[in-house]
């Protein structure tokens, strides 16, 4: 009996790549359910009302593309060309440029310390937990019209598929091809529709495997790590043009985050 | 307030050193025996769970396989009548029992909770009867390893 | 300081689920840090429900709960304006509550 | 020089023919980059990148082989390929005697995903990374499948002289047998030395490494 079982067990372990359904549904569904989120909702409530930088002022008047302090769809409506800044921008580019011309803070004070921890998360992620919430339920709907929105998309894709490195990777080594795994993780090929669409209806996300919030800006970031890469900089054009090349492959889909990740 | 502070502080600091000394008896209650215990029979035994039957009125709802390990989520309902506890052992953990939950007048036997699991393990849960009888299920949950180990 | 707590308490089908989400470390003593040494134990050992006062649950829990433990509970029927009061008590002493009516 | 100027040729060629936009709509791979393209791209990996720890600035710069893939979207022409190929394989010094070194070390190696990146200590946290990809030894299931499995490599492929000599070099730089291959080149690229590629040799082709079970 016991062999059955393990023989079934094992059998599950090694089909992921052939299911039609993730063998992880069951474990995303459930995780996400009883994800701790709402604390960093909450973090990120206060932050967005809270007075501070030299005009200290809060960011409740920060126009994130639905008008000065709307936040209901405006998660779902980016990344969008801003004509004020004059530039494609992606949620946390977006709120560094709210803290620089609403606070008249400094670029380097504001991103001092964009990725936190299991500890203590960052002002960025709070408010990106915050934020994203308000657009739960609504279709992804970044900007696709602009020339820059344009400009942006085009330059996603080619850096999506760009190998260099002392690794020679490129976003497509691990996410090029349908049905691959890294060890047991199944991987989401980003430029179709379908793997891009559920994974941006769910970030920013709390990751399991830090016990900390993060957002997309990090996972971009995280990706060149991995990739042997030098840094990006973080709300720089390269990292808010991947964002925006996935987003917009993923528009129609409706946004039901902030979720859960490995 | 401070002296209760103070007190269980200690009682904590002894709990580290490994020692047996009775918690301050303003304290909640908490089985240091039973939590202590490295062993899944030691930890059923010390909740006096050995010999639980087992029962389809215990319904364990949990993934078949977890992506990671640090967040195991699991729904447990009780259907077996007058339910006075339910425990939650992970039987391959260092310390296998991770949680009691006593239901008194006005709370429905159900919970759900996050668990972390080391490896792969079956995991038990055993709900006690008003009768003092104790009755099991178990489900075994698949831990992996994912991603690029960097 | 203990971190914030966020609670919500709804009425389903004859009874009332209430799920609670609080801020906690939940210290195994077996990990390390990344200079490699020893993080000590520091978890939730009690959680408490109680209803207009009244304890209805009490939980005994190890370092097993996840960091940033969720906790989701049912009580038996309810009304609108019940008082729910949950509150933990970990290893170092430490406690903390949160209060909600019944929505 | 003169592949160099092949495979841009043939590029300039095939763009003349079909006109392909420089986008690609949604859900396809776009066209192959063009030189001008790969230009611009290393222009805002310049700009916008910096270096961290390890990881210099001078990764971004292209070699031959990486701008040879990029200019074909991974399928360049195959005489082109084959020359590029053997350039690669010269550069590989193979060390005389037996390359098969210690299966258990190598074991570790393949399990350990570390190395190269700027979070890691040069010199002190190596990996090869081999489980992120392929399946290797029965005991572990937690495997990827981007590479083909390698379980029984040694006893379905044997370990003589040449096998050792092949592994080893595929392991030192999988460019010199697959051009564009996804494998990184973990010996060229200074990630993994003679000692650990020949425990990885060792994992693989030793009769009582696990992966021969």
């Amino acid at each position: 009996m016991r062999a059955v079982l393990c023989g079934a067990a094992l059998a599950l372990t090694i089909a992921p790549a052939m299911a039609q359904k993730s063998p992880y549904a069951d474990y995303q569904r459930m995780a996400a359910e009883n994800a701790p989120v709402e604390l960093y909702e909450l973090a990120g409530e206060e932050a967005w009302a809270k007075k501070q930088g030299p005009k200290n002022v809060s960011l409740e008047r920060c126009d994130l593309g639905q008008g000065p302090g709307v936040l209901k769809g405006a998660y779902a409506g980016l990344p969008r060309y801003f004509a004020d800044a004059d530039r494609v921008m992606d949620l946390e580019t977006r709120l560094l440029y709210c803290m620089m011309t609403l606070q008249g803070r400094a670029r380097e004070e504001a991103t001092k310390r964009v990725f936190g921890n299991a500890d203590h998360a960052s002002e960025m992620e709070v408010l990106s937990a915050y934020i994203a919430r308000q657009s739960n339920g609504m279709p992804i709907a970044p900007g696709t019209s602009h020339p820059k929105e344009k400009a942006a998309y085009a330059l996603g894709q080619k850096l999506y598929f760009h190998r260099a490195g002392p690794w020679d990777f490129s976003c497509a080594s691990c996410h090029g091809e349908e049905g691959k795994r890294i060890r047991m993780s199944e991987l989401p090929v980003l430029y179709k529709p379908q793997y891009a669409g559920p994974l941006m209806a769910t970030w920013p996300a709390y990751r399991v495997s830090t016990s900390a919030f993060v957002t997309l800006q990090w996972r971009i970031n995280d990706c060149y790590r991995q990739m042997r890469m030098p840094e990006p900089a973080y709300a720089s054009d390269a990292t808010v043009a991947l964002i925006d090349f996935i987003t917009v492959t993923a528009q129609g889909t409706p946004y039901r985050g902030p979720s859960i990740k490995r | 307030m401070n002296t209760v502070r103070r007190v269980l502080l200690q009682g904590a600091g002894v709990l580290a050193a490994g020692l047996l000394a009775p918690i301050a008896a303003l304290a909640a209650t908490w089985n240091k025996e039973a939590f202590g215990a490295k062993s899944a029979p030691d930890a059923l035994k010390s909740i006096g769970a050995t010999h639980a039957a087992p029962s389809g009125d215990v319904v364990i709802e949990a993934p078949e396989i977890a992506e990671n390990g640090a967040v195991v989520p699991i729904e447990v309902t009780s259907n077996v009548p007058g339910t006075r506890s339910i425990a939650v052992v992970v039987e391959k953990n260092p310390f296998p029992l991770a949680a009691k939950f006593d239901f008194l007048e006005g709370a429905l036997p159900y919970v759900k909770v996050n668990l972390k699991m080391g490896e792969t393990s079956d995991v038990r849960v055993v709900a006690e009867a008003a009768d003092g009888k104790r009755y099991t299920a178990s489900k075994n949950i698949k831990v992996t390893i994912g991603g690029c180990g960097g | 300081m203990p971190g914030p707590m966020k609670m919500r308490a709804s009425l389903g089908q004859g009874f009332t689920e209430v799920r609670v989400l609080m801020t906690h470390p939940m210290e195994t003593g077996q990990r390390k840090d990344p200079q490699g040494k020893l993080v000590p134990a520091h978890f939730i050992q009690n959680v408490t429900v109680k209803v207009n006062g009244r304890p209805v649950l009490e939980a005994q829990t190890s370092q097993a709960v996840s960091r940033n433990p969720v906790f989701s509970f049912r009580l038996k029927g309810g009304a609108k304006g019940d008082k729910i009061e949950v509150s933990w008590l970990d290893t170092q002493g430490e406690t903390n509550k949160t209060e909600t009516a019944v929505a | 020089m003169r592949i160099r100027r092949a495979l841009v040729l043939s590029f300039t060629a095939g763009l003349a023919a079909c006109a392909t936009p420089a986008t690609a709509p949604i859900g396809e791979r776009p066209p192959a980059p063009s030189p001008r393209d790969l230009d611009e791209i290393t222009a805002v990996l310049k700009r916008d990148f910096h270096e961290r720890g390890q990881a210099k600035m001078d990764r971004i710069q292209l070699d031959e082989v990486q701008r040879a893939c990029n200019l074909n979207a991974d399928h360049p022409p195959a005489d082109a390929a084959r020359a590029l190929e053997q350039a690669e394989l010269k550069k590989i010094p193979f060390p005389a005697g037996s390359l098969i070194g210690d299966w258990k070390k190598g074991e570790k190696l393949a399990q350990s995903g570390r190395g190269a990146m700027w979070s890691d200590k040069p010199g002190v946290q190596q990996g090869a990374s081999c489980y992120n990809c392929h399946q290797i030894s029965p005991k572990e299931t937690a495997f990827g499948t981007i590479g083909p499995s390698l379980a029984g490599f040694g006893k379905t492929r044997g370990n003589g002289a040449e096998m050792q000599r092949y592994v080893y070099g595929k392991i030192y730089d999988a460019k010199a047998y697959n051009l564009c291959s996804q494998m990184p080149r973990l010996g060229s690229s200074g990630s993994l030395n003679d000692e650990q590629i020949r425990d990885l040799v060792g994992l693989l082709l030793d009769p009582a490494s696990p992966v021969n079970q």
